[in-house]
């Protein structure tokens, strides 16, 4: 009953595949995440490329059995590639009542619905507003429905090793989690030494999960099995060769950012407050300080933006983080930093809005605030990361900008983002350029605000440098000294080259590409940020089904590329998909006056394919 | 960082910088600047090494009028950016100066926090108990019935004592003193300089525009008789004549003035200050007049490690215990797989 | 407004909402709006009367829990919220919650300034010492070496005890309690709604997924020998017994446990319970374990007018000296001619 | 030597003026405001049209003869309409060195000089930084000067009185004031009363200043005058009849939200944290007690906004105020009157930025700030008064539509029109339609989402209501009871909602009008708030040259009216002239894909008449 022996049986009757989207769905305290991570693991092993979105509570731990307080996790993998967590799911893994009413709507018409019938009780199916059991009414007609009743198996599986029956409960997610990877033909044996580990200090419960987990891998390879049980084979996807590993978004971002401090060979000092979902960066950052990282934990947001200028006023590079409401309380310290030039990072994980709105969900909804949301005229860089991945070229490429152009930089990260993982090739650092920053130290003709000719950027004077002692603020600063000046003209020269300064960055920056298809055509699908992959796919299908379609996914939002009018020009239309209410197109259509249409959504999720597919042939009707 | 023996003798004039100096003819912060440019001279940390760091207000101005390092930040966040220059860079002494709105309006909650996590920063707040820069508006520290443009009939609110606030968020070090007291400024200064970990001056200082003689009760030349110097265990005694003493009594758990001499008080009778004594702390922060003169003196002072320094030990003790941070390994950290 | 007498009594039900409560199981959140809910049908203003005002945090979901008025704002800000509503409508009865993160944290600033104003709120703050909402990271009550995300080595900065910084902030209604003491909690609601003023509750409340057990020696049934229940004009005994008293120790200006009956110590020798007095409630505000127990009950109450009700009697004032206000006449004042 | 005496001359030899721009400029300490107040009184007595403008500097009371302790007080005064402040004053009377320095470049080649000779010391001309003593080398060359000692002349003048010399000394200003009334042939009895009244308590002051006063006037009126002194006549400008006043635009704003509300029937609560130059709304409402209007200065901005928002949500109108830095303070807590939908009204009275910038100067800087400047799709309707007395309508408008729509407004006014005072005329309350709030009070079927037909707002109930608690909050609400909720396609609604809400404020709007000009033509010149007059008067010469140049001036930024795209299409080019980097003209381009062009200036202050005139024949001639 090993790993192995399953693999024996693998060739009888399995569907081959080339993609499947699974969902796991329980009760918060049913251990979904972990399920989720762990099968994510086997299935990176197998060789798929893999998409995974958790989706969380709003609530910490709601009451059992509530809808509320149902905890999803969505995996995505294939043999080709994999660039969304997927439209709707194919597999739903329902651990109790609750997890059936919320996710089912999502479930593609005939897929699979495995539910744990131990738990359909009246008390539960209550608690999760059902009138009637769907096990015993027609609800689950359009559907394949699989119904085990996990809860007295598992209990079953682990009665040997002696666990009390409250740790026995717990290991339903490993039973589950042996069945479903015995139908995707994973191997448990990453997960199995995984267990060994965690509960190395407590041996039964060790013993309990895995033998749990082969218990419901077991189920699957032997006649117990239900008849109706599917079964798929999934080739290993193709992959650049490579080294690899599954990142979040949070993750890459914080990687990237402490190569980049440690390329430019200072010291990184993140100050932040907690809130939902940027607070995970600095949990990720706070175990890093043998990188040159320090975090402060400060006493809000404002406090912790200054902190962070702060850190980069004594010659480290400063970054702040947070969400929604959080961020808008550091516009007033942000304009700071842009009227003393010094560097910083603030990365905003956008989410659900306006206000509080809803904090565990996803949106694209900050770009106006990133772009205009201070007072005056207050240019700033902004970058947005595209996936998981390509945060952690994005954190190493804001570190660049801010300490070589001495600007504030706003990275647009989002809710999809910090928590969705994917497999991403790893980099070797000696492959990228180090970019060492010069501090000033010569105090022979030294003026604070005397710019570098070439990047506009003044210099960056360590407070301890003899002979350069000198004063900065946010009242205006004359051109040269950085005295405090009321001079009408010198307010003029000064605000032109805060403009040009940042304008400029877009000289040292790679012109923009065309992501899919030709670089004229009928349709430019222009997107940002974490849309990338849905656009993606949906540009992918319609050029398939042999439409002139082309997506341009921006990276720089500020300054745009200069070669971006340009190449929207040779188009007919322009399409826009974004999670907001129409943003970047309010952007593109008055820089480059182009008829651009929006797709909006503000449903607090991500895009799905088929809704932008949809959109596109609607242009393509016109 | 600060070896002053090697150094040639440091003057006020090496730390005053080349900027006209804009306050209002007559303003109280005349005379804190001179104070703090001759304690400097004396702690005698090279100029490069200071940074003063302050919010905005008349008050805030302050950092142009230093030839050292300085930062006119935002209104109220000083002490924020104060925190993070230390996390940058602990070696730097540092300097957070604002006034009575700026620190305890706008700015309190940076105020409260700087001092309860004990940065090791000086933080000095000077109390005109008004708003200057804004032309007048009354302040938390203004008293009740002030009359101003915002408050034409009189404010109504309880003003707080800075000294109290500081000590009830956890100040480890408080000191009061005011703006004219050129003997008695310095040494504030350097004591809140030597103390490592958030020091708290509070500056009594005349803002001759918008609050003139507010203070002229207790910090003037004629005030002596409401001026109780506080110093390590030293009875309070204060006094032109030096005939008063400061009691405690029992019974209301309150501080009362006594005459020394009058029904048999004698100096055993008179408290002596004790800076690590909290509660006493509070009772001192707490007099004025009518009834008793006001404190002055470093009211507590009960240092420990600062939070800038644990957290730079905490991170010397992770980089002790690893390897040389190799940024491939950073990537690889946990599960990778090879295609 | 509240003429309990002619209207039906109320009971608990009638202040409870029909939403699904939403804390985890077994959060101390429970045991504090049941008994909240209680006071509140004991002291009998009509649903419609009362007014909750929270911030963001667990703690400050109990708007939705409470069949009065509710407003859930945004983090830390809910004292300003409470004050802008009283000068609209002195009549309601207005209670802001929040958690320690909220209200010592971001809100800070807030929470000391509607204290100082004494505007006429009761201030909840459920102190959890941790930041539940946000999964678990320390808060400014956490303390030192609390390991959470954020300070995966542990915490190195002091925590802020909140009834010392209420009352250094100036607040002139300062109480403790807890949880489960549902008794003692519904007692310390109704004092704090019978004080025209801001008063300051402070309850410590168990976070049994990220804090679990942090009150174990001071909350708990067992913990009653480490519990003292301050009652005014009552000696401060405590313990199961009743054999321990709090005694003022006139040297070090401390308040130190005694045996009753050991050493000759008799109830005279304890220090008996005076809410008006300033420095014993400082005393209290910071005992606690292992030394001395913690002070629960009424610490400090000390009323005066309360800022909204100064406000609107100089209103008042003024609308009975003017004529009947003529808008007309408003854009005439001053110089006008005619063409 | 009375103030009649004066005007048995008048005739004699006044050269005859259609409009006159007179600066009087000397120390903070000198009295040039309350200088200027006082000559404004006399002229709007003696019939002309007028704007004032002070310009004050940036320290409360610099050491004296400082360049930076410069104050300075326009007036632009005439027989037709005057719009602006005046480009470039004709006079300027500088009461020392300093002064001089300051102003001088400013003034119009030919212009006339007025110099207090007895402050021209070495001391004084060092501190102005002059090497040489201006009055004795070829610096005035291209000016007409008037050298007096007037130092000298009004301690002779006050010698009677017995007053000390340092109060003798203050009495220069009204010396001065005498000598240009009678420049202008204006009575100077009403500052005599004036003064009677003002030193009531102190004779001799009174009799000092008086004397002063008539001193400077009867040097002109007598033979001690200069042969160079000229003198003019200017009759009285055409006035539609009716009782006038000046203001500010501070006061008659504090005055229209005043009406507004007690037209509404509910009481004002202002809620703001002093900061220049915003704070003189507070202070001005603070004397309004009478008119149930409560005032509350907080902590900080956030806490202001944090209370009006309060106010709002027991009943009353919450108004908050600030400048710059401190309205992007207000951004978080905006959001939540945009999510909880409760009215609040929030005036923006800008100033030259980023950060703390030029706190006394005047920008228009914060159209993005007022659009954009919150996390998520957060409309709000924004209001932008032209003149001084605009800003009344402004107020009662922003009061209709606050509570009418249950909405926040944005007013944004500036440093000129807070400062800037013309003549109003004054409305009659009674011809103002009331629009009592409708506070909901019926429990039946109530539920605090669900919106009027007609408004799409929310109903307004005051807590204290039986029948009707409920729950609010920032958490997204479902469309009907308000109820938290994570809905996916609620939150959609929602967004929707809010966004159509604004947007059909437009529909209560009259349509946009043309300001000056023809309906159609070459060049349409757009502009809003404050550039009203400069841009009317451009407009005007253009138009009078025989151009076909109309103005378009908005009133509403947001929504934009409705016909206002029609109206642009109707004119070959579009100008934008703004005080800022070009803030409207993106969002005119991204409404309308209109090429339009931006006229931009960043000095800290207002435009001149000439630069948009150039700006219009530039246009002319593509
Ligand atoms: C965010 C912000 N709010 C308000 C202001 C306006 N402001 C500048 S200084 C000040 C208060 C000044 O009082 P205080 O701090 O006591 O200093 P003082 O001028 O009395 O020395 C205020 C309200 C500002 N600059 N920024
Ligand atoms: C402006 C802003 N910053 C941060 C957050 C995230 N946040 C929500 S609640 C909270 C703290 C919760 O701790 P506490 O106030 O102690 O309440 P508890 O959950 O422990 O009851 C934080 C940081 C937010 N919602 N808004
Ligand atoms: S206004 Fe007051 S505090 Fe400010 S500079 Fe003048 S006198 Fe000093
Ligand atoms: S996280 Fe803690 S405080 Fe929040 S509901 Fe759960 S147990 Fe209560
Ligand atoms: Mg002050
Ligand atoms: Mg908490």
């Amino acid at each position: 009953m090993s790993g192995s022996a399953a693999l024996d049986l693998k060739d009888v009757r399995r569907e081959p595949l080339e993609a499947v989207v699974v969902r796991f769905a329980g009760d918060s305290g049913d251990g979904m995440q972990l399920t989720g991570g762990l099968f994510t693991e086997e299935t990176a092993i197998a060789g798929n490329d893999l998409v995974t979105f958790p989706d969380f509570p709003a609530e910490i731990r709601a009451p059992v059995g509530t809808t509320y307080g149902v905890s999803a996790f969505q995996i995505h993998f294939g043999s080709r590639t994999v660039m969304t967590s997927g439209d709707s799911p194919d597999v739903v893994v329902c651990m109790n009542p609750a997890a059936l009413k919320v996710n089912l709507d999502d479930l593609k018409k005939g897929g699979v619905v495995i539910a744990d019938l131990g738990t359909f009780t009246p008390k539960n199916l209550e608690k999760a507003g059902f009138d009637t059991n769907p096990l015993e009414d027609d609800t689950l007609e359009p559907y394949r429905r699989i119904d085990i009743d996990i809860t007295k198996l598992t209990l079953e599986a682990v009665k040997e090793t002696g666990v009390s029956k409250r740790d026995a409960q717990r290991c339903k997610n490993m039973w589950t989690l042996g069945l479903v990877s015995w139908m995707y033909d994973r191997d448990i044996e990453s997960t199995v030494r995984w267990l060994g580990t965690k509960f190395k200090k407590l041996p039964d419960i060790a013993a309990a999960n895995i033998a749990a987990l082969k218990a419901g891998h077991a189920f699957g390879e032997t006649a117990e099995m239900p008849t109706s049980l599917p079964v798929f084979s999934i080739n290993p996807a193709e992959f650049v060769p490579g080294e690899y590993r599954t990142a979040t978004g949070t993750e890459a971002l914080a990687w990237g950012m402490t190569v980049g401090t440690n390329l430019a060979g200072i010291k990184l000092v993140m100050a932040s407050y907690p809130i939902t979902p940027a607070s995970s960066l600095l949990h990720v950052l706070a175990g890093l300080k043998e990188y040159n990282v320090t975090t402060f934990q400060a006493e809000d947001e404002i406090a912790a933006a200054c902190a962070a200028i702060g850190a980069s006023y004594g010659g480290a590079l400063g970054v702040t983080s947070s969400s929604g409401p959080g961020v808008a309380l550091k516009s007033e310290a942000l304009g700071l930093a842009i009227a003393t030039e010094l560097p910083l990072i603030l990365v905003n994980s956008q989410r659900a809005g306006p206000s509080t709105g809803m904090p565990t969900k996803t949106e694209q909804s900050d770009l106006f605030l990133a772009l205009y949301g201070r007072n005056a005229d207050s240019p700033i860089v902004i970058l947005a990361p595209r996936s998981s991945a390509d945060c952690f070229d994005v954190g190493v490429e804001a570190v660049r900008i801010a300490t070589q152009f001495m600007t504030p930089v706003m990275i647009l990260s989002d809710t999809y983002l910090v928590n969705a993982a994917e497999p991403w090739k790893l980099p070797d650092i000696n492959d990228i350029e180090p970019f060492p920053v010069k501090f000033r130290d010569d105090p022979e003709g030294f003026h604070p605000f005397v710019r570098d000719s070439e990047t506009g950027a003044r210099p960056w004077v360590r407070p301890g440098t003899p002979g350069l002692e000198h004063r900065i603020g946010g009242l205006e600063r004359a051109a040269d000294s950085g005295n405090v000046s009321n001079d009408p003209i010198n307010h003029q020269r000064m605000t032109d080259a805060r403009i040009n300064k940042v304008l400029g960055v877009a000289d040292a920056l790679p012109p923009q590409q065309i992501d899919e298809g030709a670089a004229t055509g009928r349709v430019a699908v222009v997107g940002w940020g974490s849309t990338y992959g849905p656009i993606n796919r949906a540009v992918t299908r319609v050029r398939d089904a042999g439409h002139e379609v082309s997506q341009i996914h921006l990276r720089n939002i500020w300054p745009l590329p200069k070669n971006l009018g340009e190449l929207l020009a040779g188009f007919d239309q322009v399409l826009v998909p974004e999670l907001n209410a129409g943003q970047l197109i309010t952007l593109l259509r008055s820089e480059y006056l182009c008829d651009a249409k929006g797709l909006n959504k503000v449903v607090g999720q991500p895009f799905r394919i088929a809704e932008i597919e949809a959109a596109i042939h609607a242009c393509l009707e016109n | 960082m600060n070896d002053a023996s090697a150094a040639p003798a440091l003057t006020a004039q090496d730390f005053t910088s080349d900027q006209d100096v804009r306050w209002c003819p007559g303003c109280g912060d005349y005379a804190i600047v001179k104070g703090v440019r001759s304690a400097l001279a004396e702690i005698g940390t090279p100029p490069e090494n200071v940074v003063f760091i302050s919010g905005i207000g008349c008050a805030a101005r302050f950092p142009y009028y230093m030839s050292t390092y300085g930062f006119h930040t935002i209104h109220g966040r000083a002490p924020a950016f104060a925190t993070g220059l230390k996390l940058a860079n602990p070696e730097l002494d540092v300097w957070v100066v604002g006034g009575d709105g700026d620190m305890l309006s706008i700015g309190g909650n940076h105020t409260f926090h700087v001092l309860r996590r004990n940065v090791d920063v000086n933080v000095l707040l000077f109390n005109n108990e008004i708003y200057g820069l804004t032309k007048g508006q009354y302040s938390p520290t203004s008293r009740e019935g002030t009359r101003s443009p915002s408050t034409p009939l009189g404010s109504v609110d309880h003003p707080v004592a800075p000294a109290s606030f500081a000590l009830g968020v956890g100040a480890r070090f408080v000191a009061r003193t005011f703006d004219t007291a050129q003997k008695h400024l310095p040494i504030m200064m350097k004591r809140a300089q030597a103390n490592r970990g958030a020091s708290f001056v509070e500056i009594l200082q005349n803002c001759i525009v918008y609050n003139d003689g507010t203070f002229d009760d207790v910090a003037t030349k004629k005030a002596v008789d409401n001026q109780l110097f506080c110093e390590a265990g030293q009875p309070l005694i204060f006094g032109k004549e030096l005939d008063r003493g400061i009691r405690l009594n029992r019974d209301t758990l309150d501080l009362e003035v006594v005459m020394l001499g009058e029904n048999g008080i004698t100096e055993d009778d008179i408290l002596v200050h004790d800076e690590t004594n909290r509660t006493l702390a509070g009772m001192l922060a707490r007099l004025g007049p009518p009834d008793t003169p006001m404190a002055f003196g470093v009211l507590f002072a009960d240092p420990t490690e600062s939070y800038d320094s644990a957290v730079h030990a905490q991170e010397a003790a992770v980089k002790a215990n690893a390897d040389t941070p190799d940024l491939n390994a950073l990537l690889r950290r946990g599960h990778t797989w090879n295609v």
